[in-house]
């Protein structure tokens, strides 16, 4: 199964333990199936059902294909302002 | 002409209202978004704003780039700030220049309330009895208080 | 708080900025108006802002006194400046500050409608060559031309 | 006949010639008539069919009474900002 490294933010990264985590993925993976894989790991619980997940920097939706390389993220509320 | 940045050093209105100013100018509106004292009942010390800098960086630049389209001939300056910020200091900084009031205005809110929904950025509140707790605007439910370290 | 005046100097948007915050501000609004170098085609040299005194200092502080009672928990500090003025001077500066943005927002747009709705303040444009010119928001064909003296 | 002073702004002023007009109006005058009296004098021709008159230094509709001793004005279009 492919390997994939994504990066956590603020209380994502507290829930984890860590800025960054890897997940194993199916092949032909989607940002759907990165939370998946994401949410079965120990502080996965904090995700809700469809967290804001970016690809290369913007935000993509759950059906998007995925490939290490890019860089992709997962997004806790956003609060700036 | 439109500026935006991400910046870790303390915020200047004024040279951001100078920088969007021309001889064409009729209306100037700057926003300020500031540090207060009190959130939901509690008493802040301070907030540590992080961000997820790259990204954060190119939201706000796309944000300002739809401003510049949707009000045409709109100049604009925007400055967010991370870090730890105390009381009174400002997080977020917007200026915008026209000939004429309404675009003025109307873009001033357009790049605050966008800015609110889509840039990656995180405001970790600091109170008074030492604990800390992320602002999650979403759902005062699901927000998830943190124990002092 | 709110203070609202007329005034014969330059006006000092950082000093009201100043005026209206306080530990409590989460959001502060600036709108200026300026003198811009060109109005319907004709390049302006200056405007000379001439004004009912004593009845558009009252009206302005009603619509400050409004703006509080729509707008609770508003400080605001408002300016407007008659005289002459050249290119790029300011004519109106509004300072809103508020806990939350849009109340800020809002009370600072709805001070600059009012004040061009309801306060006796006129404007002559003075152009490049010579003449002047009242300029008259309700129609722009029954404007009055007056010939240079 | 009763007499009012009128205060008069901008291009009202220059269109009469004078910041300050005095005109006839009849007992028990209303705005309407100080309106009435004003377009029969020199330079009258400048008012629109309801200009804006104050008061007392605030605005008041036609059929408001009027007398002496109140600080009348009728205004030009606003243009301040």
């Amino acid at each position: 199964m492919p390997q994939l490294q994504i990066l956590l933010f603020a209380s994502y990264a507290d829930a984890f333990g860590s800025g960054t985590v890897t997940v194993s993925v199916p092949d032909l993976a989607t940002v759907a199936d990165v939370v998946v894989a994401l949410r079965s790991l120990p502080g996965g619980g904090v995700l809700p059902d469809s967290p804001l997940v970016a690809v290369d920097r913007r935000y993509r939706p759950g059906a998007v294909a995925v490939h290490a390389g890019q860089e992709i993220a997962v997004i806790p509320p956003v609060a700036g302002g | 002409m439109r500026r935006t940045a991400l910046v870790a050093t303390p915020i200047d209105p004024v040279s951001l209202l100078r920088e969007v100013t021309t001889d064409g100018t009729g209306a100037t509106t700057l926003f300020l978004g500031t540090v207060r004292n009190v959130n939901e009942g509690r008493e802040v010390t301070g907030i540590e704003y992080s961000a997820y800098t790259a990204m954060a960086a190119d939201e706000l630049d796309r944000i300002a780039c739809e401003a510049v389209e949707r009000f045409d001939g709109v100049h604009l300056a925007v400055e967010h700030r991370v870090g730890t910020l105390g009381l009174q200091e400002i997080s977020v900084a917007i200026a915008v220049a026209h000939a004429r009031r309404s675009p003025a205005l109307d873009a001033s809110r357009f790049v605050i309330e966008e800015l609110k929904r889509r840039v990656p950025i995180w405001k970790c509140e600091q109170y008074v009895d030492g604990t800390r707790h992320w602002i999650d605007p979403t759902s005062a439910a699901t927000s998830h208080p943190i124990d002092a370290p």
